[in-house]
């Protein structure tokens, strides 16, 4: 007997997959027991970016925790800011002008695109496929110069506020954008016939890291993962915000719930995401950009509390919004997409795998360490 | 052979350099390569040599044991001593090598040293990636080498040789690229040269997104640029050893004597590397990688029926 | 409001000040790299140090949100390694240690270690205000402050976060400490290894490692 | 099916007061020992199969620890807070990681960051902090800025954050204008 547990130690190895690594999204660690080729155990470790937002946001005023919160997320932080804004505005009540509904949606959606762009690379590029990464995150960067002309920044933009957003529209900004959009689209054919016209990344990806579509729900699987198991719930649907409600658009579903999936679902929703900014171009709605909030060193919100969901590029993610009167927050808790995926969803899917799949399923869920651990 | 050891021995440090700069340039090439096909400028071409002289520059303050510091060297000098007994020009007076009668054979056996020696090493090192990357290395092995030997011994089975000498000789003689004589061999001689080469998609063995490099993970500094010097020579190796084979070789007795026509002879052999190199190098652009079972089933699939075919082409071509 | 009430007297220290308070805050102390003074020996620091100025191997350790801004970096629009800079995967590799962004304390440990096995000339590139300062986490609990403290920075580049260009601009002054023998301070952090440890071990309670964790 | 049914439902069955939120949320506070038969009606009896987010907040006045639960129901968008309060001295929940994979993922971080007990519950103490000495980080009476001042060391030359537009009044001699004042920070 304990012949046998010895031996079987033996034929076993603990590997550890980061925080120093280069297959892993940014700063976390799996821990890997494996046998062989084959993974036996997962555990994911978090806490290497854990900067106490949640702590600190109770230290600022409402408008100073912007500046936090768009870091929450560092691939894609306008959803954050977006759905902290929607939180305080469901809190206070305020309104929204038609005008910075669209404003917001076009931001989101041009956030959604250049995190899908990311997103290419990190796939293709854990599949040992760098040419595609060097083209999109290249490509990113057209979206990051719209970011910039229309905010300042480039990667945090602090753009949407309480009652509106922060500027209007450049001029020119939308004939730039529409721009920005034909040439990404003509790019688009290019990525998808590198990614997923090739014999080895269909390999690669078919029959890998499978969420099975009764468990999705119950594990708390959101976003394109749901979505390519079969399940199309999407928060912009089924809850629609900003200008949503009024835009037409597709949420594209796969079955599956294997990593091919959930990248044609990735693929098919920059597709849809350029559709809806052009539509949002198109019916801009003139008007104020902005309800004017008090001085924000003496805003005091009415007590109350408020829970706001938003679809991220990773999922759904929420805010929990606890005010008591005062000029600063009670509670701001958020329920990143990544907070399920990254941990107790790839914690069950992983078992089983080969370690050459760890760091492609990690990709392919969105594992984004600053969202879990904030 | 022709006895003078003062020849033979400049030679031989002419061949190992002439293997070190052309490798070395072909790897920056490659890099460049790759940087034109990703949409950028690119390093230069002599980034390589920069790496290198940088990484012999750098001190190394920590130890795994004897093994670990012999692994780069048994690397660099399987890779010397494998260059050595390849004829890189036909004829001449200069490149000839210790070429001799069976040496294909021998050769088989020099090509996997380098990896043995690698895999002794990085066992040392205790790193778990190195290891796991060891066992990929030696099972992807398995997968390209079965192919490669059936298309060696196609060719032995007709031409009736086991000779690289002989072998050039036929098709300089005859003016046939035995890529023309036997295709299949040819094709499953090529199919294992891109396995041989550790590009996409067979570069599990040091993928960094699973691995962190895998079998160099521990090899830093001067064990890193020793590598690096004998990957670079074993590249030269492997293209020379195909051009030698199936491409005609570079170089001819008659034609060209001298300076001038050893010149030549290296013109001639860099152009036919060079494309040939190009097989992999642009595969590699734009392949993602495949899994180490998935790498080996695709070796003893097509390129297992190529060689096969090969031989059965040679057995009834006769 | 009155008058004077809202104006605080704010004494600004002299440069003479800040500069000593600098020194005293963290060791300075010759560069590993530094160009030889025997005349035999120079020749080949300078061959060396323009090697290693146009060879700098990237550790793909992303420390904090800083390393977004890595790959546009490296990608092709800003395309770093035509100036030679270009990643690697491990430690021992590596000759560029870039922290990116601010440093909790639990990854201030593998920094480390990371730190300790990277092989000399070895360089740290600070990247982001918050290792300067401590930045926008000032009043945090679980990041530190200044990065000098705890392992020897060379570079500094301030932003929150910097753009490529400005990561770019931070590699040439890289760059060219290197040429100038000024760059990588490994000798200087072995040589005050007591006093970094006792920075170090003030922040991080639990120095172990997990126990498969020893290769 | 509405908000009214579920708030009946939730009277009928618990003696629950439920009221709406906003839109199609209902939040309803109990008892904490009848949290856990709320969610486990809720998620097999009324289909609220997805746990959207715990959260808890520390109301140090009234010397109590909030503990929420959201629910959701994916067919028609039903929201629903499950909310609890327990003491702040020995606080202790519920274990319920058996109900949803990622509860386990809450309850680590809840007890890490609140000092919430779940008793039988066996996952690794440390989750995001590594060798916390100190009360646990997300209660309110726990001082982040003297905690700071404590541990860390930061650069000399800027120990505060001087106030921008006063320094380049005094700088320039000029009187600070009357806007400035007005959002000044004292």
């Amino acid at each position: 007997m304990i012949m046998k547990t010895t031996s079987e130690r033996n034929k076993q190895t603990t590997l550890f997959i980061g925080p120093q690594h280069p297959g892993i999204t940014g700063n976390m660690m799996v821990k890997l027991l494996v046998e062989g080729d084959t993974v036996v155990r997962a555990e994911t470790h978090i806490g290497y970016l854990h900067r106490a937002f949640e702590k600190l946001i109770e230290q600022r005023n409402w408008l100073q925790s912007f500046t936090l919160l768009c870091r929450f997320c560092v691939p894609e932080p306008d959803p954050m800011e977006l759905t902290y804004a929607r939180a305080v505005e469901a809190i206070e009540g305020r309104e929204v002008p038609p005008r910075a509904k669209y404003i917001r949606t076009i931001v989101a959606e041009l956030a959604r695109i250049q995190s899908f762009l990311l997103w290419y690379g990190g796939q293709a590029g854990s599949a040992g496929l760098y040419t595609l990464g060097q083209w999109t995150v290249g490509d990113r960067n057209y979206i990051l110069d719209l970011f910039e002309d229309l905010t300042g920044a480039r990667i945090y933009h602090m753009y949407i506020w309480p009652g509106g957003v922060r500027r209007d529209l450049p001029k020119g900004w939308a004939d730039k954008t529409r721009r920005v959009l034909d040439y990404l689209e003509k790019r688009l054919d290019d990525y998808n016939r590198l990614l997923f016209d090739n014999a080895v990344f269909q390999k690669r990806a078919q029959g890998v890291g499978i969420i099975p579509k009764d468990k999705a729900l119950e594990w708390g699987v959101t976003g394109p993962p749901l979505k390519g198991t079969g399940i199309g719930n999407d928060v912009r649907k089924d809850e629609p915000y900003c200008a949503y409600g009024e835009l037409d658009f597709d949420i594209p579903v796969y079955e599956g719930g294997d990593v091919w999936a959930r990248a044609l679902v990735r693929r098919d929703e920059i597709k849809q995401s350029i559709r809806i900014i052009r539509q949002a171009l198109d019916k801009m709605p003139g008007g104020s950009y902005y309800n004017r909030i008090p001085n924000p060193m003496k805003w005091r919100l009415p007590a109350g509390e408020a829970w706001v969901k938003t679809e991220s590029v990773r999922g759904e993610i929420g805010f929990y919004v606890v005010s008591d009167g005062t000029e600063k927050p009670r509670r701001v808790h958020l329920r990143g997409a990544a907070y399920t995926h990254g941990i107790s969803v790839l914690e069950k899917i992983l078992p089983g795998q080969n370690i050459a799949d760890v760091s492609f399923i990690l990709n392919s869920l969105g594992a984004c360490p600053p969202e879990m651990e904030r | 052979m022709t006895g003078n050891w003062l020849i033979e021995l400049t030679g031989i440090v002419l061949t190992a350099l002439l293997a070190f700069t052309v490798g070395m340039f072909y790897g920056g090439l490659r890099r460049k390569v790759i940087a034109r096909a990703q949409n950028r400028v690119g390093p230069p071409v002599y980034q390589n040599f920069l790496d290198l002289l940088k990484l012999q520059g750098k001190t190394t303050n920590v130890t795994h044991g004897l093994m670990t510091h012999l692994a780069p060297v048994w690397v660099l000098v399987a890779a010397i001593t494998a260059l050595l007994f390849i004829p890189v020009l036909h004829g001449g007076l200069w490149f000839p090598n210790f070429t001799f009668k069976g040496d294909l054979i021998f050769l088989l056996y020099l090509m996997v040293m380098g990896s043995l020696g690698m895999a002794l090493g990085v066992g040392e090192t205790g790193n778990p990636n190195g290891a796991i990357g060891v066992s990929r290395g030696l099972s992807l092995i398995t997968g390209y080498e079965i192919p490669f030997v059936l298309s060696l011994v196609a060719i032995m089975i007709q031409f009736h040789t086991t000779s690289l000498t002989d072998l050039m000789h036929y098709q300089q003689a005859t003016g046939h690229w035995i890529a023309r004589e036997n295709p299949f061999a040819f094709l499953a001689a090529l199919f294992s040269v891109l396995g041989m080469f550790h590009y996409s998609p067979f570069d599990i063995i040091g993928a960094p997104a699973e691995l962190a490099s895998g079998p160099m993970s521990e090899f830093g500094g001067k064990y890193l640029g020793s590598l690096m010097t004998g990957g670079s020579i074993f590249a030269f190796v492997k293209l020379v050893l195909i051009t030698d084979l199936f491409l005609g070789g570079a170089g001819h007795p008659d034609a060209y004597t001298g300076a001038a026509g050893v010149l030549l002879g290296l013109v001639e052999l860099v152009i036919k590397t060079f494309l040939l190199y190009m097989i992999p190098v642009s595969i590699g652009i734009v392949m993602p990688r495949f899994r180490t079972e998935q790498a080996v089933r695709f070796f003893w699939r097509w390129p297992l029926l190529f060689g096969a075919l090969g031989i059965i082409w040679a057995v009834f071509w006769k | 409001m009155s008058e004077t009430k809202d104006i605080r007297i704010i004494t600004r220290p002299t440069k003479e000040q800040i500069r000593q308070a600098q020194i005293d805050f963290a060791p300075r102390c010759t560069a590993a790299g530094r160009v030889n003074d025997k005349e035999t020996q120079k020749m080949v620091q300078y061959i060396l140090n323009f090697a290693r100025k146009h060879s700098l191997f990237l550790l793909a350790y992303g420390t904090g949100c800083g390393a977004i801004e890595i790959p546009a970096t490296l990608t092709s629009r800003y395309d770093a390694e035509r100036l030679g800079i270009r990643g690697a995967a491990t430690p021992r590799q590596a000759d560029v240690l870039m922290i990116t962004g601010y440093l909790s304390t639990k990854t201030l440990k593998r920094v480390i270690r990371v730190y300790e096995q990277m092989q000399d000339p070895k360089y740290v590139v600070a990247f982001g205000s918050c290792t300067i300062n401590g930045g926008m986490y000032f009043d945090s609990y679980n990041t530190i402050k200044a990065l000098d403290r705890y392992i020897p920075v060379d570079v500094y580049i301030a932003g929150c976060m910097p753009r490529p260009e400005a990561v770019l601009k931070g590699f040439a002054k890289l760059q060219e400490l290197i040429q100038n023998g000024n760059a990588g301070n490994g000798e200087c952090y072995r040589k005050n290894l007591d006093w970094y440890r006792a920075n170090q071990q003030k922040v991080i309670k639990n120095w172990d490692f997990p126990d498969e964790y020893n290769w | 099916m509405t908000t009214q049914d579920i708030i009946r439902a939730l009277n009928e069955t618990f003696e629950l007061k439920a009221e709406v939120l906003h839109g199609n949320q209902i939040r309803v506070s109990m008892h904490k020992k009848q949290v856990a038969p709320v969610l486990l009606y809720l998620k097999n009896q009324w289909g609220f199969i997805h746990l959207d987010h715990v959260s808890c907040v520390d109301w140090i006045e009234e010397n109590v620890f909030e503990l929420v639960y959201i629910v959701y129901r994916p067919q028609d968008q039903l929201t629903v807070l499950v909310k609890t309060k327990i003491h702040r001295e020995h606080p202790e929940m519920e274990n319920m990681e058996g109900f949803w994979p990622h509860m386990r993922t809450y309850q680590r971080e809840i007890r890490e960051m609140f000092g919430i007990e779940f008793p039988g519950f066996e996952a690794p103490r440390e989750f995001i902090l590594e060798g916390w000495e100190e009360i646990p980080p997300m209660r309110r009476d726990f001082d982040t800025r003297g905690y700071v001042k404590r541990t860390y060391t930061t650069r000399p030359g800027r120990e505060d954050a001087w106030s921008v537009r006063e320094y380049i009044t005094r700088r320039t001699g000029e009187k600070l204008p009357d806007f400035a004042r007005k959002y000044s920070r004292d």
